[in-house]
């Protein structure tokens, strides 16, 4: 049996979607299908609360101007809050210093920041790079590259069958010594919450510096550099409620400090003469140009909106989400679902397909019930290969999910039953 | 919905025309969908004057879409001159499946058109336009 | 004499300023000073016409989500206004193809792109490419870096007294037969419109690629990619009245077409196995990661405004300025200008020196009384070297000034001086 | 605005304190200010106990508040120690100059601060935490 109507009425975890649903305009727009909106995608990018939005018209319409160079009373105004925005961030992943925090556009830049900066200055020929097999390919195509330039060797570390991480395949893998291991925090194509504290206490004993891929994990549970002892971390901010366009990196400071620039140009230099360049300190460094700065505004939104709801509560309240909706999926006749079983391992997304229907065709049905889920690769095409499968349909939870959306899932999925049944 | 799976299109996903594939053939071609990394195969065997299509079969996984366009679009090859198919509109070929195919299936609809293409004129060639919107 | 104050009753140019600040919020806003805000600070970045500010809000609030992924209503709907974006900034530019137009954070990030991917691959040891003096950092630094990095060489053309290009030295480097020449269209710290029809010839007959620094032409006159027959061209959005985070980079097809990826990640592949990846065709190889999605919708609303008046009757306006600015500056004792002395070749941008005055106290000063302008290296520390001076206050106009700003700057240049001479 | 520029600055401007070089010298650093490119050097001379500061001299062009900031600082330095100086608080140049200094403003105000920490410990030091906001 699917999950009871009567739950909806509960209040799921530390807090209702069903009232957190009004602080999203999204919620308010008519469907073509007629449909309430039922959004399950925002693994791929979350929808944006009022006061996101809101922040980041007032501060285009009243607070704009190019930052850091400006001495008139608009500019200050526009760099404060961009400085204050940085700080949110620190202390959003609890990072020790708000100059650690870089600003990019996205996880991808972030990662291909340190791949091209960091790694082109300390992976050579002959070196070893791990990475692992079930990671978004904006955490595998960088490390090809920087490999296969440099003539160094990228690992993968394999997956369980119910998608875990093989933590013995890890160790092999570390054994190798190797400069960097590049990992996850939370699987977007299949859920699986790995173990960090654990691998980094590994690769951090085999020598190896890691790098945090936290898309996933930066906008659904609390993060803390400091305790996970990771070197980089990257997270992008559309993800978390935030714009568009605005991402961060964020690095140990003698790391940062050490490493050459990545992109050049106007506000990461201190001096330009035509024979050479001298860098600015970090976090500018790295920021070459005008950055995105309402942008970063925006997000700096977005983590107080999360902060305000606490994201253990939001932890909790997807962990409540999932516990019904696994079972509820599982019960489902021709329905496989994939990644771990249990609530502690497995974040809210969930990967599934179900017989003799192909993913796309799932996800346009149910488009057509007003339920919005992602269907395809989910850029981990490693992933797909090693269940054998080419594609998965995903529904992933946010804070503005509750039970009435578990049951328009499972109502979906016996709809297209229904209907390919024909 | 039900008007773009209609029985139509569920019909030929279940029993699709011409899969499978074709040994010995003159022409073969393989491409992908990039969206969803769904990959299709097309041989062709032509006749004797070596310009026209004889037989013809596709291959590979997809969807409900992507299965009914090729077993559509291949249904009608047979005798065409390599030239018309070159020549082909893929805006035929959605007017054929005759549903409402937004844009983010028009890659699914298309894939086979893009296959055959590549099959015809010795490459892989671009989407058609009316697939470009969908990234 | 400075200018009548009669003359602001005039319609500058095709369309009165007076008018058009209406349609900028940020004019609303009380400032420190109490005074009316005169922004003269567009060169560094624009003020958001409200339909921008409107049309971001709108499509964050209920077109959002992730882009060509999505096989849903919302997401159909966020990657047709994305990809209606790109349309438009390549009509904007006379581009044949949208699918020449890459999304980028910024001018710096385009040109940071271009020499990363092409310039790796097509620069090697012994090669030469040549810049001009008169740049921008952001088409300085990334050409030092890559001469450097491959064993190649830097030329920088030289600039005359009145900031113009030594066409004769141009003539002179092109004759090393450069692999590329890299200009702006516009100088941001002289003003200068360089002659780059002429320019581009020149360098074509010599055998080199012409990169075009745009982000101080697209804002403010017609640009035609075509008709210019460069190679690559940047832009910034946020300079044009469009949001940060957004810029664009143009590249002719075949180029764009044999270059190698920049950064890595999803959607700018078509697959990835763990040996390997093989790429998206463009633009979509270079836009690596979730884009900038709203902020190109915005830029896309940013350039339907300035289409709307016409970038004919923009460049009137803005030369209408400066025609009335350059005179009434210069007839002030102690006022060193710099750049070229005729409207046909000097934009909408004036530096100018004070004599014994810092020109960070003269900004100061300015924001004190309501005027906002720009003083320091403008990001052009090779312009300052060639003048032998620190820094420049710099005014810089668009569609919203008129000539009450025009008399509040003069104003303000008389109050500095009255201040500092005690 | 008459606040930032009070006669007391404009004055230390025009007739700067502890203006050129001294040499010889124990001591010498010069640093710049990344927001302006406005440069700076300082020369010190030690006491006898090669342990205080026995004269001063700045060096550079820049702004009134750069220049003002830098004659103020180095008035008070001669009989410092060396330990006194590294432990400086730069709010107390602050307090000195006595006029308010929005943030754009900060770095030239501290400009004098970070030349003469850098000389005092050997090398660059990063801007105070007050002059960050400012980029
Ligand atoms: C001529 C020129 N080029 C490049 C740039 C860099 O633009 P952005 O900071 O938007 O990358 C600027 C901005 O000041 C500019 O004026
Ligand atoms: C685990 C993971 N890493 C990286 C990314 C890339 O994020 P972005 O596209 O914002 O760069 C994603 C987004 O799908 C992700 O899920």
């Amino acid at each position: 049996m699917a999950v009871e109507p009567a739950l909806s009425a509960l209040t799921p975890g530390a807090f209702s979607g069903t009232v957190l649903r009004s602080d999203f305009a999204v919620f308010d727009r008519p469907t073509r299908s007629g449909k309430r909106l039922v959004f399950l995608d925002a693994a791929a990018s979350a929808p944006k609360p009022r006061t996101v939005v809101d922040t980041m018209a007032d501060a285009y319409s009243h607070h704009y101007a190019n930052v850091h160079r400006g001495i008139y009373e608009l500019s200050e105004d526009a760099t404060g809050l961009f400085e204050a925005a940085r700080g949110k961030v620190a202390a959003f992943i609890g990072a020790p210093s708000k100059r650690e925090i870089v600003f990019v556009r996205n996880a991808t830049e972030a990662i291909n920041l340190v791949a091209y900066s960091w790694g082109r200055a300390n992976v050579h020929s002959g070196d070893r790079v791990v990475t692992t097999q079930l990671e978004h390919h904006a955490n595998i195509v960088p490390w090809q590259q920087l490999t296969a330039e440099v003539g160094a060797t990228l690992d993968y570390v394999a997956i369980t069958d119910d998608g875990r991480l093989e933590l013995d395949d890890l160790r092999e893998k570390l054994g190798n010594g190797p400069k960097l291991l590049a990992v996850a925090a939370v699987s977007n194509a299949l859920g699986t919450i790995n173990p960090l504290a654990e691998i980094v206490k590994m690769a951090h004993e085999a020598g190896a510096l890691v790098l945090v891929d936290a898309a996933q994990a930066a906008p659904h549970m609390p993060i803390d550099v400091a305790a996970l002892d990771c070197d980089f971390l990257a997270l992008s901010g559309h993800k978390m409620l935030g714009p568009s366009g605005i991402g961060a990196l964020w690095g140990r400071r003698e790391l940062l400090d050490a490493m050459p620039p990545f992109m050049t140009g106007g506000s990461m230099i201190t001096k330009v003469t035509m024979e050479g360049a001298e860098w600015n300190e970090v976090p500018h460094k790295f920021e070459a140009g005008t950055p995105a700065i309402v942008e970063a505004i925006g997000l700096g939104a977005a983590i107080d909106y999360l902060t305000n709801l606490g994201m253990d509560a939001v932890r909790e309240h997807e962990r409540y989400l999932f516990e019904r909706a696994w079972p509820a999926l599982g019960e489902i006749p021709g329905v496989r679902r994939f990644g771990p079983n249990d609530a502690e391992t497995h974040a809210g997304v969930i990967s599934f397909v179900l017989d003799g229907i192909h993913p796309h065709d799932v996800a346009t049905v149910f488009d057509s019930e007003g339920v919005a889920v992602r269907a395809g690769h989910h850029c981990a095409q490693p992933v797909m290969l090693r269940y054998d499968i080419p594609a998965t349909t995903r529904a992933s939870f946010y804070v503005y999910n509750d039970l009435d959306d578990i049951d328009a899932l499972t109502s979906a999925v016996r709809a297209t039953q229904t209907l390919f049944a024909g | 919905m039900d008007n773009l799976y209609r029985d139509f299109i569920l019909e030929h996903y279940r029993n699709p025309h011409n899969k499978g594939s074709l040994d010995p053939h003159d022409l073969h071609f393989a491409d992908s969908n990039p969206t969803c990394g769904d990959e299709m195969s097309m041989s062709l065997v032509l006749d004797s004057s070596r310009a026209a299509i004889a037989d013809v079969a596709f291959d590979g996984q997809g969807c409900a879409i992507s299965q009914a366009s090729a077993s559509i679009l291949t249904d009608g090859l047979r005798g065409q001159s390599l030239d018309e198919v070159r020549d082909m509109d893929p805006k035929d070929l959605l007017d054929e499946l005759g549903v409402p195919i937004g844009p983010a299936r028009l890659k699914c609809a298309l894939l086979a058109y893009k296959v055959l293409q590549g099959a015809v004129r010795g490459g892989e060639v671009a989407w058609p336009a009316e697939a470009e919107a969908a990234g």
